[in-house]
């Protein structure tokens, strides 16, 4: 600890404090912003019904072993027999997402939202702390770690003679978008759980074509075994009732 | 309204033959949920801590371990040492929240540790 | 709930005058260059009391567990919820019950 | 679902507020969540909320909804009078808003305008046919007419698009049940038994149906269902119990003559032993009458 640097105090009062609290409180109202501007939109039938069709098919795949061995074969071949099973579907008729996405403006529109939510305050929160708190060095990590971490840590002051673990104010910023996210599950409940890298993936994924799933589904209710549980739940009875008499 | 009924009470079965178990889900959502926000509020709590007295290195990770450490026995006691009829098995009780609990008590501490320490 | 909220928030709030009290007394060390050694023994007391109210708060405030057997006191499911989506309004109470005299203020 | 620690607190709730303890508000939002019918208590205290400039600015934003349900439980309790007023003030608070004018079709519904109520409705699903609650209305409609088999079809029809929709699947097994359409009940209690296999009270509903349908076949299993019902009730469900011993009976007459080899295990006489054993706990003086029911059914040791 020979080379401590000395710093400030009103580095502290005025840039790390500050940094923080603002770093909370543009979470909070990002929280707020991106509830009001969720819409509802109402879906399309066939979507809802497909949907539909994939929980309840769900349901019998897991819970398959609660009903007697007839009743589940007739289902079975009620969902994925090849002519008319409901999660058949017949191929060249499976609606190309992207097409789709095209067509529907609605979508696009709704995904813009979704896209705009996310870059905009950050943009705006990465520029305002840019603007406000750069080039300083206004933290130092607690333990020590090896040069490798310069560049993320001393983003923004160009000084190779500063020990690594001494972080520069932009990269301060960074950390604080990663760690505080416990903070705000508590504070806004489980909702926020959902960080960005979470709702980047999902932007991944728009365009969530429903026949695909129909077929996943279809093709995991063919393997499942049935093995009908029930004559086992005669011998738990008894010993729980045994356990009652005594 | 329909989704609404269906996430209410689904079973897990551990494929075991007589000894099968179902579970509530729903209750069994609720306490995990309620050990995440126990531990990341005491970890947050432990890296303020941590900071305030100064501690570097090594010294903070072993203090990392014994908040935990208290809060798994406190969050114990509150099931009233009766892990089973509230959770599947010690896993979620002893480990989860591990890792990302370390990302806030990191935090706090460089933070506490900053405010108090270097200036 | 809202116990245990005050008590987490006197938790926090003693935890961070104990921030403070550090804070003045690294300032003296600096005034008297003295090296540190530890926080004082107020504070790290402030900081036993702080802890032992945030844990309080944080054991009591996220809720309760439930028990997750289906067979559980608890859990035990005595009915079903009448299904009111369906309800009708043909029913006998139509002739039992006369009109109520109890009416809406205006 | 209504657990035996929700029903306590209800039980709690309501004797307390019905003897002029305070929480009402309490006690309507555990109604509303559980979904009780409990329509004249439910208009008495909603009233006395509503009338009470105090104690209505106090719920906040709630009070629209409680002006929802007081609405409908005063549809329930036929004062009509009553509903119309909520309403109104509904209508003037949120005008052209779905949900006030499915309270006004019910409305006409609970007049007994059945045409009238069935045009609401069916201007409603013009503009969302997506619309669940009014598709239910509808066969809840059907239902109050008493056209049981066009309920029905009503009900199919919306099954076939909300497929995953249990509510439905449960009021469609009643309606076929009370047709003694036992079958089809079956297929609708199998239904509810996979979307949530852990509850107690449809494999019970379930082995009831099969225990009616008869045959050897189908009381071996409603035998099995029942036991699966006293597992996830830990054996406090008394119905359970019965069909148990009933089942068992019925088992010995039919397989009379037949293979008497497979065993026949003793979950009935335990079940015979804890329904002495409740009965004897809870209501000593009908005990004569469960012991020479069980006589007759060979079961009693």
């Amino acid at each position: 600890m020979a080379e401590d640097l000395v710093l400030d105090t009103t580095i502290r009062d005025w840039v790390l404090i500050p940094l923080s609290v603002v770093m909370v409180l543009i979470g909070i109202l990002r929280y707020f912003v991106s509830k009001l501007i969720r819409t509802f939109q109402n879906p399309d039938g066939k979507i809802v019904k497909e949907g539909q069709v994939v929980i309840r098919a769900r349901n019998l795949r897991s819970s398959a072993d609660f009903i007697p061995p007839k009743s589940f074969r007739a289902r079975r071949t009620y969902y994925s027999n090849e002519e008319n099973g409901i999660l058949h579907v017949p191929k060249g008729q499976a609606p190309n997402p992207q097409a789709q996405m095209f067509s529907d403006p609605n979508m696009a529109m709704d995904m813009m939202k979704k896209n705009l939510s996310m870059i905009i305050p950050q943009t705006l929160t990465f520029a305002f702390v840019n603007f406000f708190f750069s080039g300083f060095v206004a933290a130092k990590i607690p333990f020590p770690l090896t040069q490798r971490f310069r560049s993320m840590l001393q983003n923004g002051i160009d000084l190779s003679t500063v020990d690594v673990s001494y972080v520069s104010s932009r990269s301060w910023y960074f950390l604080n978008l990663f760690g505080l996210r416990g903070l705000f599950s508590l504070i806004l409940g489980e909702e926020n759980a959902m960080d960005d890298t979470q709702r980047m993936m999902q932007m991944g994924g728009f365009g969530f074509d429903p026949s695909k799933s129909l077929g996943a589904e279809k093709d995991s209710l063919d393997i499942v075994q049935h093995d009908w549980v029930l004559p086992k739940f005669e011998q738990r009875a008894e010993a729980v009732l045994r356990k009652l008499a005594k | 309204m329909a989704a609404d009924g269906n996430s209410g009470v689904f079973s897990q079965k551990l494929k075991g033959d007589f000894d099968a178990q179902y579970i509530n889900a729903k209750n069994a959502l609720n306490n995990s949920k309620v050990i995440y926000y126990s531990r990341t509020f005491m970890l947050i709590v432990g890296g303020i801590i941590a900071g305030i007295l100064g501690f570097t290195g090594l010294t903070g990770f072993i203090f990392y371990f014994l908040v935990f450490a208290v809060t798994t026995v406190g969050l114990t006691a509150k099931a009233k040492f009766s892990i089973h009829s509230y959770f599947d098995g010690w896993n979620s009780v002893l480990f989860d929240g591990f890792l990302g609990g370390l990302m806030s008590f990191v935090l706090f501490w460089t933070f506490a540790y900053d405010s108090v320490h270097i200036f | 709930m809202g116990l245990g909220l005050t008590v987490g928030l006197l938790g926090v709030l003693i935890l961070s005058h104990a921030a403070y009290s550090t804070i003045q007394y690294r300032g003296l060390l600096k005034i008297t260059e003295e090296e540190f050694s530890g926080p004082p023994i107020n504070v790290v007391l402030e900081l036993i009391l702080g802890f032992l109210l945030c844990m309080y708060a944080g054991l009591t405030v996220p809720g309760n567990f439930h028990s997750i057997h289906p067979s559980s006191e608890e859990n035990r499911i005595v009915s079903l919820p009448e299904n009111l989506d369906f309800m009708i309004f043909n029913h006998r109470g139509r002739v039992a019950l006369s009109d109520s005299d109890m009416k809406l203020k205006l | 679902m209504v657990t035996k620690l929700d029903e306590t607190e209800l039980k709690r709730l309501e004797s307390q507020v019905e003897h002029g303890g305070g929480g009402a508000w309490e006690y309507l939002c555990l109604v509303r969540k559980l979904k009780i019918r409990r329509s004249d208590k439910v208009l008495k205290h909603g009233l006395l909320i509503l009338n009470d400039p105090k104690k209505r600015s106090s719920i906040g934003d709630e009070e629209w909804t409680l002006y929802e349900q007081v609405a409908i439980a005063a549809m329930d309790c036929n004062s009509l009078d009553t509903a119309r007023d909520c309403i109104n003030v509904l209508s003037k608070k949120f005008p052209e808003s779905k949900r006030v004018g499915r309270l006004e079709a019910m409305l006409l519904e609970a007049k007994g305008c059945w045409e009238e109520a069935e045009n609401a409705y069916s201007s409603l699903l013009e503009d969302n046919p997506l619309d669940q609650v009014v598709h239910k209305r509808k066969v809840a409609m059907a239902k109050a007419e008493g056209d049981l088999l066009k309920a029905i079809e009503c009900l199919s029809k919306y099954l076939k698009v909300f497929m995953a929709d249990n509510d439905a699947w449960r009021e469609l097994a009643e309606i076929y049940v009370s047709l003694q359409m036992y079958k089809q009940a079956a297929f609708c209690y199998e239904e509810l038994i996979l979307a949530q296999p852990t509850v107690p009270v449809y494999h019970l509903a379930y082995a009831d149906v099969l225990y009616t349908l008869g045959g050897l076949e189908n009381i071996q299993t409603a035998k099995k269902y029942y036991a699966a019902t006293i597992d996830f009730t830990g054996g406090k469900n008394t119905r359970a119990l019965y069909g148990v011993c009933l089942c068992t009976a019925a088992i010995g007459q039919l397989a009379k003559g037949r293979n008497k080899d497979d065993k026949e295990g003793e979950l009935h006489t335990l079940a015979a032993k804890v329904l002495e054993k409740d009965y004897k706990y809870r209501a000593p003086d009908k005990l004569p009458l469960l012991t020479s029911t069980l006589k007759t059914l060979k079961l009693s040791s």
